[in-house]
């Protein structure tokens, strides 16, 4: 959600272009927030390197949180760590985009009956735009993922109620 | 009023506030910040007088090196905001009186001299006359004066091993 | 010269000085900042055997455009405790050093901002400001992180200008002038005459320069890299010490102005290596224009030559940041005080007594 | 003489590097370009659980296997004269399935259950790409029941019940009945077999 989100209430053909550019740009360039937790983070990796290449999407991974645009959660979300999640969600500056990945930080996994350290969900803490399944995801799945979220991107506007397509 | 009384009166301007914020700021490192701009704009003056050597030999000694090097002892210290500053303004009657005297003086004479005013040529470049001002004629003096630095670098460094 | 070409279009001595200081920055850093981005995407990702931005245009050629629209449309975060008017005023300095670089660098023989006797020293002189501006940006985010990569930053940049300082006198030596303009003139349009190949003067000392100046290039060419903060030497944005270093709070658009100032500065210290050792924006086998008797074609081959030379230092940059490991700090400091510095006096002095004595 | 050395080795294998990284960027690249190319999975790919409901019949198996207990069953017993099919192995089936969700947001992918179930009708599929917006939309229901159905299945068999019990009530009404008429004879007996327990005690 950006400034400008939602700051309009009609909706005419200016708008819209820009809303088009705008959406554009943002789905082009999502830098993903450098933050791996548990053994999805392998997988995270193995999306960033040469046999799937996160970058031909535009994804790049930024090291400080002021210049990301996507985190993903990739794996076990302690409750230690949820804390932390929450705290550089927050340092990330909006339009921001969630991606939660693998079963645990989907819903706690494996945990999610008698992980008494664990948080049942990352959605619990931060709100989640996509959830990919997987224990882990396959590289293709947070790929799938990643484009789910662009579908999404596409279709948000600055004007209030846009008719939901 | 044309172009260069514009940029110079910038440059004033620049050079006198950041100069004032320097002297008023109670953040130490604030005041080096805007020696960065008093620095900036006087070089900016340097050049406007025609003196681009000097100028950029400010920008390099002062703004590269010695501003560098203020800033890392500044940052380097603990107590950053808020100085106390240790001396009060005693006699604070007479040094007005000095001061209004002082001021008065300058200003008359500044209002009374009958200044020239002659057709500047336009700005050379120095740097060349510089350099053979400093290897030729002035050689000698070029040499001792790196010599004396020389012996201070060595009693720095000499010092500094102890 | 632009700027009489300029002057006579407007009429006006101040418009056209304005217009000719803009022309760089929109005809050329905004344009190469783009295209230098989206090749060092390129590049890095075809060195790792990957493909790198291939979604957004044909091949991923608007994909810096798309990310600089994102950057400037992204939330501006200043913390609480940022120290909001140098937080604010950083980026200005850092970009305006690496801005007021390109005003001496002589694109072609019509087109340079200006023609000063000082050039060189001129462009030591305001990477100062690019130092004063980091520390200024590391200090003022109130992070240690920042204060750190800040710290590392200056140390460096202030380290490396010696050894750069030093081949500079050398060239001085040899060609005897500070003004890129000459410099590059000087050396005429055949790469034999370059001055990594010994100058344009023919006889004994031609030979003795060779290997020399091919040292000097060399060490030029390092410490610049050093003074751009490019890997091997980023240890003032290492990611995994310092999350990235002097700009770690930085968001949106003063993010993209610390973005754009090191892909501005990339390209001046590629422009400075080549106007200094390889004839600048002079053409290695001569001009057409000369061949076909066109003059104007000269100005535009210059200045093809001369983008030619920087973006192949620019791509020798980038392949060595995605060759070669970062350094540890006492490793860089080291490399610089007992590598560099010894063998640029060492040049300088052979280089003295060659002048004299030949 | 090191020192010399040193810078030499230096920039020695500071070539040697960018040799190896300047020949890397002439090799063809590995990049499969996911969304138009996929890999070919191996055969045994563990990903998205599917269930074939023609075959289940409700054993429970898998959701007792599964570790993490992601599958949720339930079953309603089917009534007399209710033609449930058979599984494509010829067992009868004799439970209706009115629930059987998997979260799959939970599933670990162990293949766990895969093994136990008699009629293999519960696998892993090679689907992977089945991301959602929200985290409900990966409980996957696998009846195949409508809800309407399952309220009737479930009825029918309260009704069922309730008529057994009632049946059983009337027999057992009948039995008490048929139970009164020799009642003298019983209440002896009965009587005899607590003296028997009492006296044990007594003797104590």
């Amino acid at each position: 959600m950006g400034l400008l989100d939602k700051q309009f209430t009609d909706e005419n053909i200016i708008i819209t272009k820009v809303d088009d550019l705008l959406n554009w740009a943002r789905l082009s360039s999502l830098w993903q927030m450098g933050f791996g937790l548990a053994c999805c983070a392998i997988e995270m990796m193995a999306t960033s390197a040469s046999h799937y290449d996160f970058d031909r999407f535009g994804v790049i991974p930024r090291p400080s949180p002021r210049q990301s645009d996507v985190i993903i959660i990739s794996g076990t979300v302690t409750l230690k760590m949820a804390l932390r999640i929450k705290r550089l969600y927050e340092q990330m500056p909006d339009p921001k985009y969630v991606i939660s990945m693998g079963s645990c930080s989907n819903s706690g996994g494996p945990y999610w009956e008698h992980g008494y350290h664990v948080l049942k969900g990352v959605d619990r803490v931060i709100p989640v735009d996509v959830y990919v399944p997987g224990c882990p995801p396959r590289p293709e799945a947070l790929l799938e993922g990643l484009l789910k979220l662009q579908e999404k991107i596409r279709n948000e506007s600055l004007v209030i109620n846009k008719k939901s397509a | 009023m044309t172009t260069y009384d514009i940029i110079f009166y910038l440059f004033a301007a620049v050079t006198l506030l950041s100069a004032f914020f320097v002297v008023t700021n109670r953040n130490i490192v604030h005041s080096a910040f805007y020696l960065l701009f008093t620095f900036f704009g006087v070089a900016g003056i340097y050049v406007m007088l025609g003196a681009d050597f000097v100028a950029i030999v400010q920008l390099i000694v002062y703004v590269g090196g010695i501003l560098i090097l203020l800033l890392f002892g500044v940052m380097l210290t603990n107590k950053i905001t808020n100085i106390e500053i240790k001396t009060d303004s005693i006699n604070a009657l007479p040094a007005s009186i000095v001061l209004g005297l002082f001021t008065g003086a300058l200003g008359a004479a500044v209002l009374n001299t009958n200044w020239k005013v002659v057709e500047s040529p336009a700005p050379e470049a120095t740097t060349t006359a510089l350099g053979n001002l400093l290897i030729n004629e002035y050689a000698l003096i070029f040499e001792l004066l790196g010599i004396v630095l020389l012996i201070a670098m060595i009693g720095a460094a000499s010092m500094a091993r102890k | 010269m632009i700027y009489d070409w300029l002057f006579r279009l407007t009429g006006s001595e101040t418009a056209a000085a304005i217009i000719q200081s803009l022309l760089p920055l929109f005809l050329f850093i905004l344009p190469f900042a783009l295209f230098a981005v989206l090749l060092e995407r390129k590049v890095s990702a075809h060195m790792q055997d990957r493909l790198g931005p291939m979604r957004v245009g044909y091949h991923g050629i608007l994909q810096t455009v798309a990310d600089i629209i994102k950057l400037v449309q992204k939330e501006d975060i200043v913390a609480k405790d940022n120290d909001r008017l140098f937080f604010d005023l950083s980026p200005v300095i850092v970009f305006t050093g690496s801005y007021a670089a390109f005003a001496v660098i002589p694109f072609s023989g019509i087109f340079l901002g200006s023609n000063i006797d000082l050039g060189l020293i001129y462009i030591v002189a305001v990477t100062g400001l690019v130092v004063a501006g980091i520390l200024m940006g590391g200090w003022a985010s109130n992070n240690k992180y920042s204060l750190l990569g800040a710290m590392r930053a200056a140390a460096q940049i202030i380290s490396y200008e010696i050894p750069t300082l030093l081949i500079i006198l050398v060239v001085i030596m040899v060609s005897g002038t500070l003004n890129l303009y000459t410099l590059s003139e000087w050396q005429t349009s055949y790469f034999w005459n370059w001055l990594i190949l010994g100058g344009p003067v023919f006889g004994i000392e031609k030979l003795l320069f060779i290997p020399l100046m091919m040292m000097s290039a060399l060490i030029i060419f390092t410490s610049t890299l050093a003074e751009v903060n490019r890997t091997p030497f980023d240890i003032p944005e290492a990611e995994s010490e310092l999350v990235s270093g002097y700009h770690t709070e930085y968001s949106g658009m003063k993010f993209a102005m610390f973005f754009l100032a090191e892909y501005a500065n990339m390209f001046a210290v590629a422009a400075i290596v080549s106007a200094l050792f390889f004839g600048g924006f002079q053409s290695p086998f001569g001009y057409l224009g000369d061949l076909f008797n066109l003059p104007w074609l000269i100005p535009i081959e210059q200045f093809f030559w001369f983008t030619v030379k920087g973006i192949f230092f620019v791509f020798v940059q980038m392949w060595l940041r995605w060759t070669l490991p970062r350094f540890r700090v006492d490793q860089l400091m080291t490399f610089c005080w007992k590598y560099l510095i010894p063998f640029a006096f060492v040049i300088l002095i052979i280089v003295g007594l060659i002048t004299v004595l030949v | 003489m090191t020192y010399f050395l040193k810078f030499w080795q230096g920039l020695g294998t500071i070539l040697i590097g960018m040799k190896v990284t300047f020949r890397h960027l002439f090799i063809p690249a590995v990049t499969i370009q996911y969304p138009s190319v996929k890999p070919e999975l191996p055969e045994r790919e563990r990903n998205r659980l599917y269930v074939n409901m023609d075959d289940c019949i409700g054993c429970l198996q898998c959701a007792r296997a599964c570790p993490v207990d992601c599958i949720e069953i339930e079953t309603v017993k089917s009534i007399p004269g209710e033609d449930l099919g058979k599984t494509s192995n010829g067992k009868k089936k004799a439970l209706w399935v009115t629930k059987f969700d998997i979260d799959i947001a939970k599933c670990c992918y162990c293949q766990l259950c895969v093994f136990p179930c008699p009629t293999e009708c519960i696998y892993m599929t090679d689907v992977y790409e089945f991301s959602e917006y929200e985290r409900e939309n990966l409980i996957f229901d696998f009846v195949t029941l409508t809800p309407d159905e399952r309220q009737e299945k479930k009825k029918n068999y309260e009704e069922f019940l309730i008529k057994k019990e009632a049946e059983k009530a009337e027999a057992a009404r009948k039995k008490a009945e048929e139970a009164a008429q020799k009642k003298p004879e019983n209440n002896k007996e009965e009587d005899k077999l607590n003296d028997k327990d009492d006296k044990p005690k007594e003797q104590e």
